[in-house]
């Protein structure tokens, strides 16, 4: 197992931070139904964490858990040292949270700058007077925003729609822009919900592509989950295994290849 | 060679035009560039300023005089300032092509010994890379988009902006050394490398000075009265000698601004933004835009379309007469401004013609009525006829004297001359200095009065004193019955028309002619879809009969074209194939800028060749092709044979 | 017992009847809106535009009279008889089928998949066009309406004797006994026999298990070969029907005019109280939005907020109510999922 | 068609955000700018102001408002009228008890009053969504309306239970009562419903639009991303309320002159002006001057075409125009549900591509 304390150098010689998220015997239940049960883990700044598992694992509530749109009944979250409170998904954001969604969640009646530019929103503070002056304050604030927008735009590659209406995008690129938008909060932490979800084999390619680079260039910590183990394998740098609800492996992808649980888990037991 | 005034207004470097704008056209844009949705842009003393910077960084960097400074990349602002500073430095910017595969690249970096190279962004980073090993002389890269580098060893690498950072930073130090070093320039020092992408053996380095960029910028920018205020788009490769003397010579000379579009993709939405006043583009890029608006006109509706046909016909008849400022009856000319408010206006605004006032195509023939079409919108496009080795102008039509079978009259200090094998030579200031490291071939091109052969066939018009170029002159052949064999000009006849994209003809030395031909995957696929012609492939629609009947008739047109030309009567198509996959440059049977490398394909194809003229009805053959990734592998097929009406006419000796 | 007791209680028995006629409307809502999702605000006209065709076809009326004499420049007005009360109500139930057709065919049949904020803005145009043609078919000028099957079988009018004089005395001398209109007692066990009777046609029949099915589910109601179209005719067809009834009872006591369409607006609190998913919600609702609003305006509004409180009461309930249960009372829980 | 916008490029993102970025478009909107205020108001007369433009100007200003609320923040409200009624008799308490401040001053302090009005009728909006909340809204147009019929206060104890606009005035020219000149009261509005336009079109563009448009298109991805629902819809309708105050406040003092609440700010005026916006187009400020201007011009067109040529009595065109406009209404939903904004935006489309097709 890694060391907990400082953090640690990946195999291409990234340098991994110290914890940013700790999760310390979360447990979860929607009824009787426990959906997590006692799981600890931890993300540290700078690395690619994947959750994995095989579906109704529960790794779509633990994601839901982090990103604080669940509160769990035991157990506690700890980020950037503190506990973290029950708190409204809203402050959640502003506290430097941003996430994409399994079944994209695009402001369909947008453009695509405008979806981007409301990841910017966080932001944005000019009050309602000054915006409605628009020249000066808002103005400039409006600029100031858009270049960074601008800039996420370049890094994914999605000039050539920047105009276009989101809903008349294909299935991929909303996906893309949608992960434009989560980055343009420029996150501490971005939660990606199954990136990968229903894409073909290239598309899976660019878009493993644009994590790592997004992790390389901006040095964003990212933790994701996925239930398709290759591609999560050569992406991430620690995983978490799940099944049931429970925490089956946490290493290194190698580490967790080994595992004889998660190996049951994958071609063992199939249930989904 | 020669001596013109030493340096026009005593401007004898390109340093010393670029201060002159500094100071002259200070505010004015001098370059924008499409990025992150808006057009950056850089006026001219800004870009004095960022150029400075870099060549004084270079200069911390270590780059002496004399060395070569490699730059690759797609037409981005950065790089143009790079070759700026070089020359700042007293190196030698030598441009590549950025499509230039790893082989290819470690030729040209090792031929001219380039200690530096400014790569564009990682891709060509990854291609030096690659090649280092073979590179001895090779010390530092400069890379421009920093994206996914940062992973990479920066022992050797360094970024763009760092460099200018530590230039800005050690200004105070080294600014006297980057003065002096510019005061050494003189007319006579070079300005610029370029290697011509030979059509056959290795490409050469052609040595431009101050004098032949300068020079040459001076006079076509006065033959075209262009201004300081005009647009350009730079979307040529940077490597080609053209773009070296619009977005760099004439720029400098004129003061008018550059800009740069944000990707090939959004080339054409760009080149609608800015809609510029000065164009170029090859003959082909003409062809496919026209191509496009045909299919786009198709999809309109009945009425549109019938308006659309009216209108264009009436453009036909006078469009050209107007731009050449030739009489037209008022009614027509009245018709002309109802079409122009209804059709053309529009049309070339959502080309992004509309403000296009001096336009120019040149590399190839352009097809009569592909040429007609634009003029006949109102757009000034003109031809003009130039090589590397002449920094660009050798001849080009003056405004109002404007035809698609010529190349136009001499351009000013330019002398011509025709030998009787009917190769064309010319002199001018603009010739250039040498091939590097290659004094023989230099020799063979160069004479001692300067005169060059342009390896070109032609003959001047005797009553408008027009040149008109027939064809390559080494590949102007004689037939067995010593008629004049002159394939290129049977091939551009066939590639004049829509549905054939290349067109390779044989018969040197044979008693008849005979061709290969690419369809235009456009263009056909098109027509296919129209008539609903199912296809899985493009082989598949290349061997289609009614795709074969069309190009036969296509042929069968040509041949009668050429009878009427008796000196060339004897080159009529008697045999075709439709090749079976398109030629290719990454396969070397074309060059880089797309011209038919004839030996390459004759090895190549060497087996229906054969077929074509041992009688044989078809032909079996499997042919290896390099995929994109660099992958090779090999495609199967088997070719009919067709055979074209030709005209009878009695050839006459071409040595009479 | 003291009077202003039993006058409250009157108050009470009067708020009954009258909900009792709030859920009656509020049923045609239900009915639409759980078998097409659609929230139809055109109820109320569609009571109207019922009772005034039933007004119509009674005396003979022709229809468009108007139209006709403005543009050819006659004078006609009637056919000149009059239709007994049960044909003319038997041909009233076949125009509101024909209007159900017509509205499913020429509208809702294109506005399938639409958010359901379309659809309701939907028949709000559909309660203008409605109230329209109603007017120019029949004039807006307002009507009488009296049923009559045979001597002596007509609507009752005015206050029941029966009960008045069963109370009289109850509250000593000043107390005449409970004012109760027979109209409303009528109007009330009409409208508990229509529901036992929509209730058992859902229950019971074929169509009425098909109604359910479309409700619960639409693709798993089409898999087991339910025609969507014909239910949605159907549930129509019945909500036109209970708007006739609703139009009668109300056009018997206030006259055949345009107010009878506001009804529909009271109906709506009685929804979003009742939830729009559940009959026994509407039923619940309306009694306590009918009983709510009479002893406020009775108790408070009339005494010292100037009166005519019922305008808004219901509204404001309904309001106040929602943000602590926006699902209303037997509505499902809403849920929200990421 | 009639554009030319080669060599039309932004250099910056001000130049890139403005709000007509070609040429040609902005040229038209100066154009119609300049007649509105400086042509139109030298050849008008009581009739025209009176039955169209006075009626589309302040129309404009509160289809403006609700489709903030409705078109852009995708909270539906049916209180138009209730609102447009407080901003009325805001009014008229502002101009009986402060009989020498300018006019402009009263229509805005109206405006705000309805504002706060309308977050107050808002808050239920954070529990409840769709239609429910629709019809919630109707609470706020039966209460209000009943408000300012029951309380004399309201009516400074009138006996008729009316309220009848005195003569004011702003900068000396007097812009309501009888003797208000044509041209005064149409400036007066003109100016009000340029300002609303540009401050809805400023509002509408920048982060708050976005956030509004966010809550709109899907809330909970909205308050993910991190937007604090309760500010942003509250927000909604304290703008859009402000602009239905203001429109009700010209209505009544600029326009009508004399009002009796139930008649004139009843619910059918929430629904024409809900119409409005549905015929114009949701989510467009050029939709809201659209749908005004259409649903002004109806009835006349009607009128004229009826009444005056073929000599129908006015009732049956009454009924006439309610078949119409209802017919209208479920056409549109069910053909363009983007109104006829979105008509203009296609054959501007059309147009800048022609003579190609698409």
């Amino acid at each position: 197992m890694l060391d907990q304390s400082e953090g640690y150098t990946t195999a291409d010689g990234r340098k991994i931070g110290p914890v940013v998220m700790e999760m310390k015997n979360i447990t979860l239940r929607f009824g009787g139904v426990e959906a997590i049960k006692d799981i600890s883990f931890d993300i540290r700044e700078g690395e690619i964490r994947a959750i994995i598992g095989p579906n109704g694992a529960g790794k779509s509530s633990m994601l839901n858990v982090i990103s604080g749109f669940y509160v769990p009944q035991e157990g506690q979250v700890f980020y950037q040292g503190q506990p973290r409170p029950p708190m409204k998904p809203y402050q959640v954001a502003r506290q430097g949270i941003a996430r994409t969604f399994q079944n994209i969640a695009l402001f369909e009646g947008m453009t695509v700058l405008d979806n981007v530019m409301t990841g910017r929103l966080t932001h944005m503070k000019t009050g309602l007077f000054w915006q409605s002056m628009w020249k000066g304050r808002a103005e400039t604030e409006e600029t100031v925003n858009r270049e960074v927008a601008e800039k996420i735009i370049d890094f994914l590659e999605i000039q050539a729609i920047r105009k276009t209406p989101v809903a008349r995008l294909p299935y991929g690129l909303k996906k893309r822009v949608e992960l434009a938008r989560a980055l343009a909060a420029e996150p501490s932490l971005l939660l990606l919900d199954e990136p990968m979800a229903g894409m073909n084999v290239e598309e899976k390619e660019d878009m493993s592509r644009f994590i790592l680079d997004v992790n390389d260039e901006f040095g964003t910590t990212i933790a994701l989950i996925e239930h398709d183990m290759g591609v999560v394998m050569d992406l991430s740098d620690r995983v978490v295994v799940m099944d049931y609800g429970k925490k089956i492996g946490d290493g290194t992808p190698d580490e967790v290849r080994g595992n004889q649980d998660v190996i049951d888990a994958y071609l063992g037991v199939a249930h989904d | 060679m020669t001596k013109t005034l030493e340096g026009a207004d005593g401007l004898t470097s390109i340093p010393a035009l670029l201060h002159r704008n500094a100071t002259k056209f200070a505010d004015a844009p001098a370059y924008r560039e499409k990025e992150f949705g808006i057009w950056q842009s850089w006026s001219w003393s800004q870009a004095l300023d960022e150029i400075e910077a870099l060549a004084l960084g270079m200069i911390d960097l270590g780059v002496a005089e004399g060395d070569f400074v490699a730059v690759i990349g797609r037409n981005r602002p950065r790089l143009y300032w790079a070759m700026m500073s070089a020359q700042m430095c007293g190196a030698i910017p030598v441009p590549l092509y950025s499509d230039a595969a790893a082989e290819e690249m470690t030729y040209t970096l090792g031929h001219c010994g380039a200690k530096y190279v400014i790569a564009g962004d990682q891709e060509q980073v990854d291609k030096v890379m690659e090649i280092q090993g073979d590179l001895p002389q090779f010390e530092e890269m400069i890379y421009l988009d920093a994206r996914g580098l940062r992973k990479y060893d920066h022992e050797k690498l360094r970024s763009y902006a760092q460099v200018q950072d530590t230039g800005r930073a050690r200004r105070d130090d080294l600014i006297a050394d980057m003065k002096a070093r510019i005061a050494k320039l003189d007319y006579d020092s070079t300005a610029v490398m370029l290697y011509t992408s030979g059509t056959t053996g290795n490409p050469k380095g052609v040595v431009l000075s101050n004098r032949n960029v300068i020079e040459t910028s001076r006079t076509s920018s006065e033959f075209d009265h262009l201004r300081q205020t005009d647009d350009i788009l730079a979307y040529l490769p940077m490597a080609w000698v053209g773009d070296f003397i619009f977005s760099v010579g004439q720029a400098l000379w004129t003061g008018y601004c550059t800009n740069c579009p944000e990707s090939p993709e959004t080339m054409m939405t760009d080149l609608r933004e800015i809609g510029p006043t000065y164009y170029f583009a090859p003959p082909r890029v003409f062809e496919t835009q026209l191509t496009n608006v045909m299919i786009r006109m198709e999809d309109a509706s009945k009425l549109k379309k019938r308006m659309f046909d009216h209108f264009m016909a009436h453009a036909r008849k006078v469009g050209p007469d107007l731009l050449d400022g030739k009489p037209v009856s008022f009614m027509d000319r009245m018709k002309y401004k109802l079409g122009d408010l209804l059709v053309y206006g529009p049309l070339k605004n959502t080309l992004g013609f509309t403000r296009v006032r001096v336009g120019y195509t040149a590399g190839e023939a352009i097809g009569p009525e592909i040429f007609d079409f634009y003029r006949s919108l109102g757009i000034n496009l003109k031809q003009l006829y130039g090589q590397t080795e002449a920094t660009v102008y050798i001849t080009a039509q003056p405004d109002g004297e404007v035809r698609s079978d010529t190349v136009g009259v001499v351009c000013p200090g330019v002398e011509l001359k025709i030998e009787d094998n009917g190769e064309v030579y010319y002199r001018s200031p603009g010739v250039f200095v040498e091939y590097y490291k290659n004094p023989e071939s230099t020799a063979d091109t160069k004479d001692a009065e300067g005169w060059v052969a342009t390896g070109d066939a032609g003959f001047i018009e005797p009553d408008t004193g027009h040149l008109r170029i027939i064809d390559r002159a080494k590949d102007v052949g004689k037939m067995a019955d010593r008629s004049l064999f002159a394939p290129k000009y049977v091939e551009n006849k066939l590639k004049f028309y829509p549905n054939i994209l290349e067109a390779v003809v044989f018969g040197n030395g044979r008693d008849e002619c005979t061709a290969f031909i690419n369809i235009d995957l456009t263009a056909v696929s098109n027509w296919a879809e129209r008539n609903n012609i199912a296809y899985a492939s493009y082989q598949e629609l290349a061997g289609h009969p009614q795709v074969l009947a069309t190009i036969q008739s296509h042929v069968e047109a040509v041949n009668r074209s050429v009878a009427e030309d008796e000196m060339l009567s004897g080159c009529q198509v008697h045999r075709f194939v439709v090749l079976h996959k398109e030629l290719d440059a990454d396969d070397g049977e074309l060059t880089r800028t797309r011209k038919v490398r004839r030996k390459k394909i004759e090895e190549k194809f060497h087996d229906i060749i054969t077929a074509l003229y041992d009688g044989s009805r078809q032909i079996s053959t499997v042919t290896e092709v390099t995929y994109e990734d660099g992958r090779k592998g090999a495609i199967k097929a088997t070719l009919e044979i067709r055979e074209a009406a030709v005209e009878k006419v009695t050839t006459r000796m071409a040595a009479e | 017992m003291s009077e202003a007791f039993l006058y409250t209680v009157e108050v009470f028995l009067n708020g009954l009847m009258a909900g009792v006629l709030y859920a009656l409307v509020a049923l045609g809502f239900v009915l639409i809106y759980k078998a097409s999702g659609i929230f139809n605000f055109a109820q109320g006209v569609m009571a109207l535009f019922a009772a005034m065709t039933l007004v119509g076809f009674q005396n003979g009326q022709v229809p468009f009279a108007h139209l006709i004499n403005a543009t050819f420049g006659l004078h006609v007005t009637t056919f000149g008889w009059n239709l007994h009360s049960t044909v003319a109500v038997f041909l009233t139930v076949l125009v509101m089928i024909a209007l159900a057709w017509a509205v499913q065919r020429f509208v809702f049949r294109h506005l399938v998949g639409q958010e359901p904020i379309i659809l309701f803005m939907a028949t709000i145009g559909l309660a203008y066009f409605l109230e329209g043609v109603a007017d120019l078919m029949w004039g807006s000028e307002i009507k009488t309406l009296d049923l009559c099957w045979a001597v002596g079988a007509c609507l009752p009018q005015g206050g029941n004797l029966w009960i008045e004089q069963a109370t009289e005395g109850l509250g000593g001398e000043g107390f005449y006994g409970f004012f109760i209109d027979s109209l409303d007692i009528v109007a009330a066990l009409v409208a508990m026999v229509l529901v036992a009777a929509l209730v058992a046609f859902a229950q019971y029949t074929k169509q009425g298990r098909a109604m359910r099915a479309v409700a619960d589910d639409h693709q798993a109601a089409l898999s087991v070969g339910v025609s969507l179209n014909f239910i949605w005719i159907l549930v129509w067809s019945l909500a036109g029907f209970v708007a006739l009834v609703a139009g009668i009872m109300w056009g018997a006591k206030s006259g055949v005019q345009f107010s009878l369409s506001l009804i529909a607006l009271k109906a709506l609190p009685v929804l979003m109280l009742g939830g729009f998913t559940s009959i026994p919600g509407a039923i619940v609702g309306g009694l306590i939005i009918g009983v709510g609003e009479k002893l406020f305006e009775f108790l408070i509004g009339a005494p010292f907020l100037g009166g005519a409180t019922e305008n808004w009461f219901a509204y404001m309930l309904a309001l106040v109510f929602l943000v602590f249960r926006p699902q209303g009372l037997f509505g499902e829980k809403i849920i929200e999922r990421v | 068609m009639f554009y030319r916008e080669a060599g039309e490029f932004s250099t910056t993102y001000k130049d890139d955000s403005q709000t007509f970025p070609i040429k040609f478009d902005r040229w038209r909107y100066y154009f119609v700018l300049f007649v509105a205020v400086f042509v139109i108001p030298f050849m008008v007369n009581d009739y025209w102001v009176n039955s169209i433009f006075l009626p589309f100007l302040i129309y404009a200003i509160a289809a403006i408002g609700l489709n903030i609320l409705v078109g852009y923040c995708g909270q539906v409200s049916l209180g138009t009228g209730g609102f447009m009624a407080v901003g009325a008799y805001a009014c008229y308490k502002l101009m009986t008890s402060f009989p020498d401040v300018s006019m402009f001053v009263h229509v805005i302090i109206a405006g705000a009053i309805t504002a706060v009005v309308g977050v107050l009728f808002g808050l239920p909006s954070l529990r409840i969504k769709g239609f429910y909340l629709a019809v919630a809204t109707l609470a706020a147009q039966f209460f209000l309306v009943w408000l300012f019929n029951r309380v004399p206060w309201f009516y400074n104890y009138s006996a008729s239970g009316q309220i009848n606009a005195p003569e004011r005035d702003t900068f000396g020219v007097l812009i309501t009562g009888p003797n208000t000149e044509a041209w005064a009261a149409y400036l007066f509005c003109v100016v009000f419903t340029i300002v609303s336009a540009v401050i809805a079109r400023n509002l509408t563009r920048g982060s708050v639009g976005r956030k509004w448009m966010a809550i709109r298109d899907m809330d909970i991805a909205a308050e993910i991303i991190g937007v604090n629902p309760l500010t942003a819809k509250l927000s909604a309708f304290a703008i859009s309320s402000f602009f239905v105050g203001v429109s009700g406040a010209l209505f009544f003092s600029v326009y009508l002159g004399a009002v009796e609440v139930g008649e004139v700010f009843g619910i059918n005026k929430s629904f024409l002006v809900l119409f409005m916006i549905i015929i114009g187009g949701l989510g467009s400020i050029f939709g809201s001057f659209a749908g005004a201007a259409f649903l002004v011009l109806l009835p006349v067109a009607l009128k004229v075409v009826g009444v005056d040529w073929l000599g129908w009595p006015t009732d049956i065109v009454a009924h006439l125009q309610l078949v119409i406009v209802g017919a209208l209404i479920i056409v549109f939903l069910i053909a363009e549900p983007h109104g006829i904004a979105q008509l203009w935006r296609v054959a501007k489309e059309k147009l800048r591509l022609w003579p190609f097709p698409h």
